[in-house]
């Protein structure tokens, strides 16, 4: 592996975004399944850099995931999307940024096809009118969250309380980073590092001390495949696209890995565990699994988030091992608890896979 | 008749253009901007179709030149027409007057770093043709070791709108097989694939060359596009093609990926061109007036083109061209 | 003239015939035991039936003894052959008359089992043992010289055998030729010994007999006592089962390797390629080498100008398929797709109109399609009601299945044909290929249809004046196909046609000596460039005469000598829709 | 535990581990195997093709790609009539070929 | 068999946006299979299906919209990326799955049917609570893989999320905040405006007439597409 090379690229592929004043979109699937990314997120821009991130509660899901399980028609979901934009444009903000990776590819491909039929675009512009009254507008400057996450990586270095690094062997972890298909894959340009070699996730990573691994089937998708998920047949589909992920990285030992997309943490998390039931094999050491973490959590355990404010416990896969490594302090008994030390109970442990 | 004639480009075409004026009695007078006379040819081994080594026509053509005024190290800065004469001031600060101009400016290798996905210059034991036929004239490259599976990608920044370049390449073809076969020679124990769209044998002996691969040398030629390149634990490389006849998505691990990189346009000649008024075609080479008729000629009169500065010519047809352009610019001056 | 009854010298001649009898006599058992039973009877029955009994007469002397065919054919070889057989039965002969009617032993006391051993060997050595009178030693040494003679040409043959106008001769081993030594110096020998009366040569003259009967069994020469049961064997109707058995084995051991099939053969264009002809092949599983005789065997084009050509009329083809069958390919054939195929022919049953013609064009018609236009041509004018049984593709006829061996599979494809041509209803059935007519004839039962060639339907066509063709003055050639001449000999059906259309000039061999084109599917393993050597010296041999066209009769050869021939190649439907 | 599906097998042509071994008995035989340019000649002129997916290029290719058990299904088909040898244009006798690839 | 669009697929098809932006020419060289996740998975090629279109050929498109293969992508676009000529299949197949639904054509494959799941689930979450994804609707037992700790979070819905700090069902800005009703009736417009309501509407009654059809309740029906996978048809090996 020859590091230029990549960083050459990595220069290349740098996009030009404001540090500041951004209309914040949250995502379905995180504010599902990550809760607590979302509020890590707005803390760390908000609070420890002093960024303005607006939110309006109007917003709404940008019908993505309907669009690409073609439930609904593209000219339906570019209008929702016109009508977000103009809440953006309603409250003062041209700045947007999404949580979503499959938004954030949606409103990439909607921008560009506007751009590229004027027509379709006079067609929404007249959709948002007849359904909402409202403005059309555009954003000045289109990113994702993660694109924010970043470009402030060096700032949340400054403010770094466990690296990314081994505390018993000094080396750092060796990280997986995987990109959301619809980051970068459809216009590499829109992307940090392009579509091949995206830097987005490794900047952070080696930004916080971690060792990116680069392995085979690093480009692959994590196997979502909309439809492809939510129709339980078709999950053979889905779980194999992970499979095939992990038997490409096994050998890398890998400590940890990191998205950018909130549907593929919880593939890479969950899909890990059913391979455990139906296979017995889990790709950790010991038992265990490989942390599948979104960015947001591992900004926030890198600054010193406890575990469990940043929803570590939602994951199947057992983050202690990680913690261990990273030197990370935490408290077995409040995992599963709720607000003030409610007890929820303890999930039960699967037959394969360690999740304590 | 002593007419000067400047020649800008001291490869095959500006040589063989050059040997022909000077025959006809004119003064022909080469600008190569390298150290030395003979363009990319002169770094090749052994041309195609028939292992021909490329040493003895160098050799030859440069014999030929001998006599001819030639500066080495040298590149055109500026160049402005009067009437019928050529006022050319050279990076030596030398002013040559000229009555007429030939472009012979030749091509650029694709730069294969564009082509991300086949990871050149990331993954080690990627390599170029150009680098491979450096393996062949001199024996030496630490990529090179002992391989078992070698791989070549055909096309590489030729028929591809996302380097914008759509044309064929036209030599690559041939070329993957001559070196398929000689890294067979110096292997012969290797698997050696090939990953082509489609197999361009357009002259005399190629399609023999293409049959002795298979059949002499056992090259698998298999038609697909390579979709990715990766490296593996041990520094393999893995690649990804849909095997298209089969109809099925092909994986393999390879040694050596050897990248079939395709011609460009010279671009160093650009403000020279700009300032003689000859423009690019649509695949970014010169535009000559016409394309069966005017194909030396552009639209400036006195102002000549010949070889690959056109589009990708391999060496047979660059010396045609060379040779028909010594015919033009001699009916020009004699008009 | 000695006055003893025994001398040593005899020894090794009554060692070697004693041998070799008895060698013949196991042999001789074995081959009738491997035969089916039905065969032994058929035997059994043609030797006592007059008819089989008088061919059986006849062919052991015209062919054992006088090589009829060999005259026929070549008549330098013809007395070479006749000289050394005829002339070496008649020595034996007369020694055998002399020992009876000169009764040199009366007054010897040679009794019992004594006797019968000196009858046995005396014949042989008369001259030394008793008194000649003048007319049978001018008979004796008639013959004998007639002997000499003939080896002279075999000497001759051997050194320069273009001269006796042989291109060709086998290659033989040591064994062949050690044997072939010793029968060459049999009779100079005895010659000498008989006029000189030197000890040395009485002994030469008996050890060569010794080491030739000894060696019979191993060598070609073991032809000679074969050839006598094979004649039997074959007027008793028998035919090839398996390779190395049976009739094929006494088949295999008449083959005298005398070589006149590599002349014939079309292979023989290169020295090569002339080791796949059938005398190699029956040599080779002779000597039981059987990778080397199924290579041969897969290679061989069938063609049949071998079995054509042979003295003996050895049934080589037969024994080559045997072979194939022997090691038979594991292609697990599965043509149960053929149930579903809906043909025109099927098409017509429903439509309830039964055709009078069934055209079948067959696959390799499909290649050469203007041979089924010209015959839709010829058809509409002669307004026959005809149908085209595979114009929207058919199923092969089945020949290739039994070319690779495999009976089975080719009865499958032979059922479903049978089947829809007897849907069909119709009376005749045409057909362009010779390769299907020759299954068609051989294999099918089509009772109440009749099996035409193209080339006898259109003749007739003619001459019942169905069509009309106007004559011009073209000169053709005409190209027999195998399947069609020599398997049926149909030589004058097309000669008339293409006689009623223009000037008909000779190849160089024609009728039963055509060569093929090159281009058979019999073969399994020529190459591109070995058939392309083939077709060469066929398009030379027909070219012989300049011709402005070549006319033949097989859509393969057609489409082989396209690619060589110099002139335009054209099957007889093309040249007579043309003329309509 | 059911969950209602499970791991899909890879289509993936594994050229790293695939067997050739029927392919380089025949390449022996015939060296001629190498030289098809998957021109299609074969296919479309084939007489069991007519009714079936019978095609001596994608037979070859399966061999290539270590798919033998698809290979010797396919070739069950073959009525042997041999007009794909007369139409290849690189003169391969793929008759030959067809009868030896079971030998 | 008599459908929307009969003798007019092509034209139909090529009005499309995506088919305009993502279907150039193709040269056949295979990358997009190479690349793809489905192809390794399914009886897939979306390089025979960007021949297809561009044949422009009306039975053979019929054949396409009436099959499973349109239905195998998961629209990753990882095969946008790399084709040499531009092309983006994965638009294509998109622009195919709308004709096939329009025309009903897809109710005549297996995957087809299937839109029934996601048109019903996804369209309801959007109208209903303004998310595509819900966890309210989220349930352990139609999705197993959920895990232990999914069957505890279904439990304990309320209480993870307060402790996560989201604000489900409340009101004001926040994570899963209960959309206001009228960004909801907005969203509902929009659906009537662009067509999706009518599209909702046509799977749904597609979806009844086949349950009726098969003697079955809407549950039941929705349950058996939900489930039903003659795996062999798909897989590729």
């Amino acid at each position: 592996m020859i590091v230029e090379g990549k960083q050459k690229i990595w220069a290349d592929y740098q996009k030009d975004i404001p540090d500041d004043h951004y209309f914040y979109v949250r995502s379905c699937i995180r504010q599902s399944f990550w809760p607590a990314s979302e509020v890590t997120f707005l803390d760390i821009v908000r609070n420890k850099l002093g960024k303005d991130f607006y939110e309006n509660e109007y917003h709404t899901t940008c019908g993505g995931i309907a669009y690409h399980s073609d439930s609904i028609p593209q000219e339906t979901a570019m209008t929702i999307i016109a009508r977000q934009f103009a809440l953006m444009h309603e409250s003062g903000y041209e700045n947007y940024v999404c949580s979503c990776i499959t938004s954030f590819g949606l409103y990439t491909e909607t921008l560009e096809t506007w751009h590229e039929f004027p027509e379709l675009e006079a067609k929404i512009r007249q959709y948002l009118w007849d359904s909402c009254k409202k403005e059309f507008a555009k954003p000045k400057y289109l990113a994702h969250a993660s694109d924010m996450i970043y470009k402030f990586r060096f700032d949340i270095a400054k403010q770094m309380k466990f690296p990314l690094v081994n505390v018993k062997t000094g080396k750092p972890l060796k990280v997986v980073e995987h990109i959301g298909c619809h980051y970068s894959k459809m216009f590499p340009s829109k992307g940090f590092g392009g579509a091949e070699y995206p830097h987005v996730l490794v900047g952070m990573v080696e930004a916080w001390g971690g060792e990116v691994v680069d392995y085979p089937e690093r480009r692959q998708c994590c196997g979502f495949g909309f439809r492809q998920y939510f129709v339980q047949a078709n999950r053979g589909y889905s779980v194999s696209n992970t499979h095939k992920k992990f038997e490409s990285m096994e050998p890398y030992e890998p400590d940890l890995i990191i998205t950018n997309c909130p549907g593929c943490p919880y593939f890479l998390d969950r899909w890990q565990y059913v391979i455990a039931e139906q296979t017995g094999k889990t790709y950790g050491k010991n038992g265990y699994g490989i942390p599948a973490l979104t960015y947001e959590e591992v900004a926030g355990l890198v600054m010193g988030y406890d575990p469990w404010d940043l929803g570590l416990q939602v994951h199947q896969v057992a983050i202690e091992p990680l913690l261990e490594k990273m030197g990370i302090p935490y408290d077995p008994k409040r995992k599963y608890q709720g607000v003030n030390g409610k007890d929820l109970g303890v999930p039960q442990c699967p037959m394969h896979i360690k999740s304590v | 008749m002593k007419e000067n004639i400047l020649i800008i480009g001291g490869g095959a075409a500006g040589m063989e253009a050059a040997t022909q004026l000077q025959k006809m009695g004119l003064t022909p007078i080469i600008i190569e901007k390298s150290e030395a006379l003979g363009g990319h040819i002169a770094q090749w081994d052994r041309l195609f179709p028939a292992f021909h080594p490329a040493k003895d026509v160098v050799e030859k053509m440069l014999d030929q030149v001998k006599d001819v005024k030639t500066y080495l190290n040298t590149e055109v800065v500026d160049i402005q027409k009067d009437n019928d004469s050529f006022h050319a001031v050279l990076s030596n600060n030398e002013k040559i007057d000229a009555k007429a101009v030939v472009l012979a400016t030749g091509f650029d290798i694709f730069k294969a770093e564009r082509k991300q996905e086949y990871g050149y210059g990331i993954y080690n034991n990627v390599m170029t043709s150009v680098e491979l036929e450096k393996f062949f004239r001199t024996g030496k490259d630490e990529r090179i070791n002992n391989p078992k599976k070698i791989g070549f990608v055909h096309c590489v920044g030729a028929r591809d709108v996302k380097v914008c370049n759509t044309y064929c390449s036209k030599v690559c073809c041939t070329t993957a097989l001559k070196q398929a076969c000689e890294i067979k020679e110096v292997f012969p124990d290797a698997e050696v694939y090939t990953f082509y769209m489609d197999l361009r044998m357009f002259g005399p002996g190629y399609e023999d060359l293409y049959l002795k691969t298979q059949k002499d040398f056992d090259v698998k030629c298999v038609r697909g596009r390579v979709c990715e390149v990766s490296e593996d634990m041990d520094g393999k490389l893995v690649i990804k093609a849909e095997d298209t006849l089969f109809g099925k998505p092909l994986k393999m691990t390879l040694d050596v990926l050897v990248l079939m990189c395709a011609m460009e346009k010279n671009k160093s000649i650009d403000a020279i061109q700009q300032k003689l008024g000859v423009a690019n075609n649509s695949d970014g080479f010169m535009q000559n007036s016409d394309m069966y008729l005017g194909m030396n000629n552009t639209a400036q009169d006195g102002v000549f083109v010949a070889g690959a500065c056109t589009a990708p010519k391999s060496l047979p047809d660059t010396i045609g061209e060379a040779r028909s352009v010594a015919t033009q610019v001699y009916n020009y001056i004699n008009r | 003239m000695n006055s003893q009854i025994f001398h040593p010298f005899v020894l090794p001649f009554v060692l070697g015939m004693a041998f070799v009898l008895t060698y013949c006599f196991v042999g001789l058992i074995r081959v009738i035991s491997q035969l089916p039973k039905d065969d032994r009877k058929k035997l059994g029955r043609s030797l006592v039936t007059p008819k089989t009994a008088w061919a059986n007469i006849r062919d052991l002397f015209g062919d054992c003894l006088f090589h009829v065919k060999i005259w026929k054919r070549n008549p330098v070889l013809g007395y070479m052959h006749t000289a050394i057989a005829f002339g070496w039965f008649m020595i034996i002969v007369i020694g055998h008359v002399m020992l009876f009617t000169l009764k040199p032993l009366q007054g010897v006391e040679v009794e019992g089992l004594q006797g019968m051993f000196t009858n046995f060997y005396y014949p042989i050595f008369f001259k030394y043992f008793a008194e000649e009178t003048p007319v049978f030693a001018f008979l004796m040494d008639f013959f004998l010289l007639m002997i000499i003679s003939g080896i002279l040409i075999a000497v001759v043959k051997k050194i320069h055998s273009k001269i006796v106008g042989v291109k060709r001769v086998m290659h033989f081993g040591f064994a062949d030729t050690l044997i072939r030594f010793a029968l060459w110096t049999i009779f100079p020998f005895r010659l000498i010994a008989e006029k000189t009366n030197i000890m040395a040569f009485w002994w030469l003259y008996s050890i060569d007999l010794l080491i030739f009967m000894c060696m019979l069994p191993f060598t070609r020469y073991m032809h000679i006592p074969t050839e006598a049961l094979f004649i039997l064997l074959r007027h008793a109707g028998i035919k090839v089962t398996e390779p190395r058995k049976g009739y094929a084995l006494a088949e295999l051991y008449s083959c005298p390797s005398c070589g006149l099939c590599i002349d014939a053969c079309p292979m023989s264009v290169n020295d090569k390629m002339s080791g796949n002809t059938s005398a190699y092949f029956m040599k080779k599983l002779r000597n039981n080498d059987t990778e080397e005789s199924q290579r041969i065997a897969e290679t061989c084009l069938m063609c049949g100008k071998c079995v054509k050509i042979c003295p003996l009329s050895i049934e080589s083809c037969d024994i080559k398929f045997s072979q194939r069958a022997a090691v038979p390919y594991n292609i697990n054939s599965d043509h149960s797709y053929l149930n579903v195929i809906s043909t025109e022919a099927e098409k017509s049953q429903t439509n309830n109109h039964k055709p009078h013609v069934l055209y079948f064009a067959g696959c390799m018609t499909q290649l050469t399609p203007k041979i089924m236009r010209a015959m839709k041509q010829i058809m509409d004018k002669a307004g026959e009601d005809y149908q085209i049984m595979d114009e929207n593709g058919g199923i092969c006829c089945g020949r290739p299945m039994l070319l690779s061996g495999k009976v089975a599979e080719a009865k499958a494809m032979i059922e479903k044909n049978t089947e829809l041509i007897k849907k069909s209803g119709a009376k005749r059935l045409v057909l362009s290929c010779p390769i299907c007519y020759k299954v068609f004839k051989d294999e099918y039962h089509l009772e109440g249809i009749e099996i035409l060639h193209h080339t006898q339907y259109i003749e007739e066509l003619i001459k019942c004046g169905k069509i009309y063709v106007d004559r011009g003055d073209t000169k053709y050639v005409y190209h027999d196909p195998c399947e069609l001449g020599r398997a049926f000999e149909i030589y004058d059906e097309p000669r008339y046609v293409i006689h009623s259309l223009g000037q008909i000039v000779d190849a160089k061999s024609e009728k039963e000596n055509s060569i093929c084109c090159g281009g058979s599917l019999g073969s399994f393993n020529l190459t591109q460039q070995e058939r392309d050597a083939i077709t060469e010296n066929s398009v030379n041999d027909l070219m012989f005469n300049n011709p402005d066209e070549i006319v033949t009769a097989c859509p393969l050869c057609l489409k082989t000598f396209a690619r060589k021939s110099p002139v335009k190649v054209k099957d007889i439907a093309e040249i007579v829709s043309e003329k309509l | 535990m059911d969950f209602g599906f499970c791991l899909s097998p890879s289509s993936h042509v594994k050229m790293d581990s695939i067997d050739l071994t029927t392919f380089n008995r025949l390449k022996e035989t015939n060296p001629d195997v190498n030289t098809c340019i998957a021109c299609g000649s074969c296919t479309a002129t084939c007489t069991a093709g007519n009714f079936t997916e019978m095609s001596f290029r994608r037979l070859l290719l399966m061999l290539q790609r270590g798919k033998e058990d698809e290979a010797n299904k396919m070739i069950q088909r073959c009525m042997l009539c041999g007009k794909c040898t007369l139409v290849c244009p690189r003169g391969i006798n793929i008759r030959k070929i067809l009868l030896d690839i079971t030998r | 068999m008599e459908y929307r669009f009969k003798g007019h697929l092509v034209d139909e098809l090529y009005k499309d946006y995506r088919i305009k932006e993502g279907m150039k020419a193709c040269m056949n060289c295979g990358v997009c299979t190479a690349v793809c996740p489905a192809a390794e998975f399914y009886k897939y090629n979306p390089k025979n299906i960007v021949n297809i279109v561009a044949r422009k050929n009306e039975d053979d498109l019929e054949e396409l919209l009436k099959s499973d293969t349109i239905w195998y992508c998961g629209e990753c676009m990882s095969c946008v990326t790399r084709c040499p000529r531009a092309n983006a299949p994965g638009l294509v197949v998109m622009s195919l799955r709308k004709l096939a639904m329009r025309t009903g054509l897809y109710m005549l494959s297996e995957k087809g049917k299937q839109q029934y799941i996601v048109v019903k689930d996804l369209c309801s979450n959007i109208l209903n609570y303004g998310y595509c994804v819900y966890p309210r609707t989220f349930e352990y037992e139609t999705h197993k893989e959920f895990g232990p700790v999914g069957k505890w979070i279904n439990e304990h819905l309320d209480d993870i999320h307060a402790r996560l700090g989201s604000n489900l069902d409340g009101d004001g800005p926040g994570g899963l905040r209960k959309i206001p009703k009228e960004s909801l009736d907005q969203l509902k417009k929009i659906f009537d405006v662009t067509g999706a309501t009518e599209l909702m509407e046509q799977v749904l009654g597609d979806a009844h007439e086949e349950a009726v059809r098969q003697n079955m309740t809407d549950e039941e029906y929705f349950m058996s597409v939900y489930t039903i996978n003659n795996a062999e048809k798909h897989l590729n090996e």
